[in-house]
């Protein structure tokens, strides 16, 4: 653990991708991550909102080292994991960190069964025999509620519905007993009735093993039943972050507000108005707009906006927020 | 509507095959071929396949020529003749040998009469007398007159001969001693010149009109009589014959031109085919998988260099280059399956497989192994392989036949292998011999029936799999 | 797309092919001169050519056998240094690749055209057009029948046709060859009223149209081989082609927006997957010209793969690596074609 | 006379499994100008009803009855040919789920949108493209776009093309089948202003698809909960989003989490039944937790519990 008490830290982070946008022309670079600090204590869930193209995927696929890092740097325990060569510090980070993915479905090997998808993380980290490994994908059936668990365990993903396989998606990342999850996208192909359901079960396992929760989501009305931090991406920048409560009742970004201005509540007055909302789209990470990234789309620009980029500010403690209306 | 994934366990495929009328057919078909497979290769084992093949010690010297099967009699509603011999040892019914020592002298007459019937429509394809006697050569060799009695007692001198060689083969149908003599004794005895076109069968076993003059003849059924006048000179001389009348049919395959029963490379011709055809496919598709599969999931400079190592395969003619290897260096059959599948395993199947590896190299559940630390080795052959195994192995049924027929091409050519009897070499061997213009379609019919048969079998049930395992394809 | 982009593209993806190219044609060079052997075929009857001009030359013919025998030998290094035998098979294979690839096809060792010619450019363009127009007749005659009646069937989904087509898919399996001795054992065996085989009848009429008329009688069974053999399968390809298409989302809007159904055939199905059927005709059309040994073969038809087949049975090289150079360089072309027709036609290519 | 009657409508596709009741009974009412939104977890057969009513059927269709009534005309009626004539985006138009795939990719976006106007209206190329630049203008797409390829276009901008064609031929219906689910909140958001917009000033009605409750409440006049294949609640969206009656409804309501008020969120524990089997008596029996014996049983009947409030439910009969 570093002296600050961090679990993670990250500093600075880039990820940008080669692209052959055209044909015939030569590659270029999408900067989806393009430097991104933040810091986070064993036992705290973040919750990284943002749009599509925001960058939100690839910061917590680089965090988790699914992809190789551009630039900046990844502390985890202590130790700089940003390029990892040593295969077995490498697999000791595999079994630090774990990832659960969008859509279930998708998620599971179609010709294994449930026991063995549960297995393999186990086999891949050589932990236990064949009777000890039994022994910890029951408790872990169990643990997510999919019981009972002989009854489970034999069966194939298509036998599921989406609910549960997310449930077994969940035992999949903490059966190897990890100190850093990062959940992209977990319920967002799940029918409504069901996401609470398992952001709860996330939460409740999250709670109960002290673990660090990366939530990754579009949907910023389900973060405060989540997570006690938000950050907000947009264009490849966090551009505010704080503690939940806060940054949904006193948004400071413009962005963060059109954000929330445009999630409706089921109001049947919501017909008869219109929303505030900016107008355009996020812009191209091959090129992104000098100074803020928003500024073309802000409804507050002003001059500066427009040629340099904005600083980092905490406004209040621990909020901050990536704007200059607040210098 | 959720995307419902497929279990392919073996017994579910097998469940699902059977509801379909081509499964199960082309499935019984399989069977049956599998089953006649394995009868051939423990009944004729290799080496003796290839003994028979050749011929070896004139051993069907017996059998008639570019004989139709027996069957063929059904679909001409005649009773088409079969071979038939008889021996003067053989003690049966109408089979009479006497001897009588010449007294004081080691000279000694010998007579034999064979009797036998022939009830056929048809002339015989050939006669031969078989010879087993015993003399020294070196000294007086017996003298043998042969006569011929027809049904109706017609007495008709053959030939007269001083034996050459104890095992000596008189070839009646063809001997042009003998049809002089007919022909002298048609002349003196009953005034008819036969027309050229005339056979010595036809003399033997016609009925002797005037029309032969025009060429006519009829087939006189009836009780026959080969009767032979032997003398000998010395001591321990005897002479004994074997009268072989060749039918024109012969058993459930018929003959070839070397009279070799087709039968033994109609039932060898089946394990080789799906022995070559299943070998070619399978190696094939899983090499080819392999490499594919290397080349989506590192893409980069492999992938670039399997990329042009395809091209380059596209390039060269697969056939003409196969056809040049087998015939510059003699390949055999299991070297010409080698080939085939060096030239392609860099096939147009790998573009399509990569494709679909890099396609899965970026799903989920492909990122989640490498999220726990799974390696590449296990993605690929763990992870990645299951996944695009079960919709290749339509493909790779339905491939076989085209392996199958590419054996049959190279046989036609006369590229196949030089000793093993195949479906392709008989229909080489009818093709070169004329079967076409000679009208002996039965030689070319039935290694294309079994040709047809497996093929379609193993086509039908690729379709059905490609049903099973593409389930798009079910509702169409 | 800019223009600069766009020479750099094309003049990338040509070297690659030449390159291509040059390796296949390495290859062949090898094999057919199966590492070198060949030469020494070659050597061992230039020999005995020599031996025999020599021995039959009035100028040594009463020379005594040990002299004759050295003039052979003189006259026969002399030749091979002249063919450039006497260099290591390496070094010869090396300038015959650069022979090959510069279409300097050079002349044949047995084999000789028609008209007389031992080159082997000569021999081959003489035999191309017979295998054109068999071959590409064929494969434009099933490209028509598999679309417009899969398409038929697509709009007959379930129909007693559409069921036949489906149970009798199979029997696509079965090649144009094999058919074709079924074709020659019934029309030209059985019923006598198609030839066995060949181009035109013996001897060939002189009248042009005549002429013609020969050809095309001869043209029905080898036609209807490869037609009667592509037939289900090619139909039944179309159609659940078709059908599968049929079902994207851009063909479901075009239905809901009232379109005649010809009208979404043409415009939602088929011109967006016009790409993938233009490059399967234009290479399988190329591969026919080569491909066809075995129906040349089977109907004695006088086209580039008869002389494959004999160059091959007679190890006549040049011949061999000609053929193979040609038809390299005709499936490289068409390849580079294709590539670059994509790039500039197709938007989704051109831009992404 | 409400613009459109569905009575009894049944839409059943054959598969190898047996018979799926996508779509079982359905009958509701929509007047002119007003917007139906139809709720409820996937695979209830919203998509199915959508198809059903817009006849875009797949080609195994098992059984397709029952009666749809456009404006007092049983278009149900009419043979295939003079539905596409009469019918297809004349009266009924549709926005599809995922615009990216609803256009096809080798057509300019121009093309596209006029390529009605041009069937069923006989308008020239030239004409219908000038009327087609026009109705992106009107959608907010710069008119340029007309003469791109849908690749060439943004998610947003291509599903504000496909309302641009859905509008065309000034149809009396359109059918939004999850028009927005596949984009992001502010673009969701700026195509429910559009939305917003188009219906005010068209009076159009609008069938609107979604699984998303909150969404819904953006356009809905009247909202259908669907369950199984049937609808189990129909009623006005006032009386819906503050007092839903049917216990599926209730509990759907329950689990939409809200960014503006504090409440305690619910969860509907299993999952949809199979459209191949349902279960007997009311179909939401096993999920429900005031499910009585009666329930399990017999198939509970409509009842109109205030007026134009309808609720498939024993507890109100």
């Amino acid at each position: 653990m570093s002296s600050d008490g961090y679990l993670l830290e990250v500093k600075n982070l880039r990820k940008w991708f080669e692209v052959r946008r055209g044909f015939f022309s030569k590659p270029l670079w999408l900067k989806a991550v393009d430097g991104v600090s933040f810091a986070l204590r064993p036992g705290e869930a973040v919750s990284l909102v943002g749009e599509s193209g925001s960058g939100k995927t690839t910061l917590g696929k680089t965090v988790l080292l699914l992809h190789e890092p551009t630039d900046g740097q990844i502390i985890f325990k202590g130790e700089d994991v940003t390029h990892l060569k040593d295969k077995k510090k490498m697999m000791w980070y595999r079994r630090e960190t774990a990832l659960v993915q969008q859509d279930p479905f998708g998620a599971m090997p179609s010709f294994m069964t449930i026991y063995r998808i549960l297995e393999e993380p186990l086999i891949v980290h050589k932990v236990g025999d064949k009777k000890e490994r039994e022994e910890m994908i029951y408790r872990a059936l169990e643990e997510v509620r999919l019981t009972p668990v002989e009854d489970f365990a034999p069966k194939y993903p298509h036998m599921l519905s989406g609910g549960q396989l997310q449930r077994v998606a969940i035992a999949r990342a903490l059966i190897l007993g990890p100190s850093l999850v990062v959940a992209d996208e977990p319920v967002s192909m799940l029918d409504a009735s069901v996401r609470v359901e398992i952001l709860n079960l996330m939460r409740e396992m999250q709670q109960r093993r002290n673990i660090t929760f990366i939530y990754i989501t579009h949907d910023l009305s389900t973060t405060r039943y989540f997570s006690e931090w938000i950050y907000i991406m947009y264009a490849g920048h966090i551009v505010e972050r704080g503690p939940t409560q806060r940054v949904i009742r006193n948004p400071l970004h413009p962005y963060t507000k059109a954000l929330l201005a445009a999630i409706p509540d089921p109001d049947p007055e919501n017909r008869k108005r219109f929303r505030e909302v900016p107008p355009g789209e996020p812009p191209g990470l091959i090129n992104p707009p000098p100074g803020c990234r928003f500024a073309p789309r802000c409804s507050r620009v002003m001059e500066r906006c427009r040629k340099e980029e904005p600083p980092e500010i905490e406004v209040e403690h621990n909020h901050f927020v990536k704007c200059w209306l607040y210098v | 509507m959720s995307e419902v994934g497929m279990e392919y366990s073996l017994k579910g495929i097998l469940r699902e095959l059977l509801s379909y009328k081509s499964g199960i057919a082309s499935i019984v078909i399989l069977a049956l071929l599998i089953g006649l497979s394995v009868y051939t290769v423990v009944t004729i084992p290799p080496q003796k396949a290839i003994a028979m093949w050749r011929g070896e010690n004139n051993m069907w010297i017996e059998n008639p020529r570019n004989a139709a099967p027996e069957w063929m009699a059904f679909f001409v509603h005649k009773n088409l003749p079969k071979t038939f011999k008889v021996a003067s040892w053989e003690k049966s019914f109408g089979i009479v040998k006497a001897e009588a020592p010449l007294p004081g002298t080691s000279i000694k007459k010998i007579h034999i009469e064979m009797s036998f019937n022939y009830p056929y429509d048809d002339f015989p394809s050939e006669v031969n007398i078989f010879f087993r006697a015993k003399f020294n050569a070196s000294k007086n060799t017996p003298l043998v007159k042969i006569y011929w009695i027809k049904p109706d007692g017609t007495r008709i001198p053959v030939t007269e001969m001083t034996m050459r060689d104890p095992n000596q083969i008189l070839y009646v149908s063809v001997d042009q001693q003998i049809y002089n003599n007919l022909v002298m004794w048609l002349q003196k005895e009953k005034g008819i010149t036969p027309y050229k076109t005339v056979t010595t069968q036809q003399i033997l076993f016609g009925k002797i009109t005037p029309a032969m003059a025009q060429g006519k003849v009829d087939v006189e059924k009836g009780a026959y009589k080969l009767v032979v006048d032997a003398t000998t000179y010395n001591k321990g001389d005897d002479v004994d014959l074997k009268l072989v009348v060749y039918g024109t049919v012969y058993g459930i395959a018929g003959t070839d031109h070397l009279r070799r029963p087709l039968i033994i490379a109609l039932l060898w011709g089946t394990p080789v085919a799906i022995a070559f055809g299943l070998t070619a496919s399978l190696a094939i598709s899983i090499i080819q998988l392999f490499i594919a599969t290397i080349s989506g999931w590192y893409a980069g400079i492999i992938d670039s260099i399997i990329q042009r190592i395809t091209e380059i395969y596209m390039i060269i003619p697969f056939l003409p280059f196969l056809i040049m290897m087998a015939a510059f260096y003699k390949l055999d059959i299991w070297t010409i399956l080698a080939v085939v599948i060096v030239l392609s395993i860099f096939g147009a199947g790998i573009k399509s497989t990569r494709a679909l590896v890099m396609q899965i190299k970026e799903y989920p559940y492909v990122e989640a192994a490498k999220a726990y630390g799974a390696s590449d080795a296990r993605i690929i052959t763990f992870y990645i392989i299951p996944k695009i195994l079960p919709p290749l192995v339509p493909g790779l049924i339905g491939s076989v036949p085209g392996f199958v027929f590419l054996e049959a091409a190279l046989s036609l050519l006369g590229l196949g292998d030089p000793y093993l009897p195949t479906w392709g070499k008989i229909i080489n061997d009818a093709y070169n011999n004329g079967a076409l213009y000679k009208g002996y379609y039965y030689w070319i019919l039935e290694p294309s029936f079994m040709l047809i048969v497996t093929a379609l079998a193993f086509a039908m049930l690729g379709f059905a799999l490609d049903k099973i395992v593409n389930p798009r394809l079910r509702e169409m | 797309m800019s223009f600069k982009g766009f020479v750099r593209y094309t003049a990338r993806r040509g070297i690659v092919l030449f390159l291509v190219v040059v390796v296949a044609i390495y290859i062949t060079i090898i094999v057919a001169n199966m590492g070198g052997k060949i030469d020494e075929f070659v050597k061992g009857d230039l020999y005995l050519q020599i031996a025999q001009q020599v021995k039959r030359d009035p100028q040594y013919k009463n020379l005594p056998g040990s002299e004759q025998e050295k003039i052979i030998k003189a006259k026969y290094e002399q030749e091979i240094k002249r063919l450039g035998l006497d260099k290591p098979f390496f070094q010869r294979s090396l300038i015959y690749l650069k022979d090959a690839i510069t279409l300097n096809l050079g002349r044949a060792l047995y084999m000789t055209s028609d008209s007389g010619s031992k080159l082997v450019r000569n021999i081959i363009l003489e035999r191309l057009p017979a295998t054109v127009l068999l071959f590409t007749t064929a494969m434009v005659i099933n490209f028509f029948i598999h679309l417009f009646l899969g398409l038929y069937l697509s709009r007959n989904y379930g129909s007693l046709f559409d069921k036949i087509v489906i149970a009798l898919a199979p029997t696509s399996t079965i090649p144009g060859w094999f058919y074709g001795i079924f074709l020659i054992l019934i029309f030209a065996s059985w019923l006598h009223v198609l030839p066995y085989g060949g181009l035109v009848d013996v001897p060939p009429p002189t009248d042009p149209v005549a002429y013609a008329l020969s050809v095309l009688k001869h043209m029905i069974l080898p036609l209807a081989s490869w037609i009667i053999s592509g037939f289900f399968l090619g139909i039944y390809g179309t159609r659940t082609f078709f059908l599968i298409f049929s079902t994207e989302d851009y063909v479901e809007a075009a239905r809901a927006k009232g379109l005649p159904g010809r009208l979404i055939e043409r415009r939602y199905i088929l011109r967006p997957s016009l790409p993938p059927i233009i490059t399967n005709f234009a290479l399988g059309l190329i591969g026919s010209w080569s491909g066809a040994i075995i129906t040349e073969t089977v109907f004695n038809w006088p086209g580039l793969g008869l002389v494959t087949w004999t160059a091959i049975q007679n190890f006549d090289t040049p011949v061999i690596v000609g053929v193979t150079v040609i038809y390299a360089y005709l499936l490289a072309v068409t390849v580079f074609l294709l590539d670059i027709v994509y790039g500039l036609v197709d938007p989704r290519i051109k831009l992404q | 006379m409400a613009m459109l009657e569905v009575e009894n409508l049944r839409l059943y596709y054959a598969t190898r499994k047996g018979v799926v009741k996508a779509v079982d009974r359905v009958s509701f009412t929509l007047e002119k100008g007003e917007t139906l939104a139809i709720v409820g977890e996937s695979g209830c057969g919203k998509s199915s009803m959508a198809k059903a009513i817009a006849r875009l059927l797949p080609r195994n269709v098992h059984t397709y009855d029952g009666v749809i009534r456009l404006d007092g005309k049983n278009i149900m009626e009419m043979s295939d040919e003079e539905y596409r004539r009469e019918v297809r985006w004349r009266q009924i138009s549709m926005v599809f789920q995922g615009a990216q795939n609803a256009l096809n990719p080798v057509l300019k976006v121009g093309f596209q949108i006029a390529e009605p106007l041009m069937i069923h209206e006989g308008v020239p190329k030239e004409e219908a493209l000038a009327r087609a630049r026009k109705a992106l203008r009107m959608v907010g797409v710069h008119e340029s776009f007309a003469d791109r390829y849908p690749f060439e276009l943004s998610g947003g901008m291509r599903q504000r093309a496909v309302i641009a064609m859905a509008l065309i031929t000034n149809p009396k219906l359109v059918i939004l089948d999850e028009p927005t689910s596949a984009l992001d909140v502010i673009t969701q958001a700026n195509i429910m202003n559009l939305l917003k917009k188009i219906k005010r000033e068209y009076q159009l009605s609008f069938i609107f698809i979604t699984h998303d409750i909150a969404l819904s409440s953006e356009l809905a006049d009247r909202v259908a909960v669907m369950y199984a294949g049937q609808i189990v609640e129909f009623t006005d969206a006032d009386e819906f989003y503050t007092n839903p009656k049917h216990p599926y409804s209730e509990k759907l309501m329950a689990s939409v989490p809200t960014l503006r008020s504090e409440k305690k969120l619910e969860f509907i524990p299993g999952a949809p039944p199979s459209l191949l089997t349902p279960p007997p008596g009311c179909r939401f029996h096993p999920r429900c937790d005031k499910a009585m014996p009666k329930c399990r049983e017999e198939e509970p009947p409509e009842v109109e519990v205030k007026e134009r409030h309808y609720v498939k439910c024993w507890l109100y009969a």
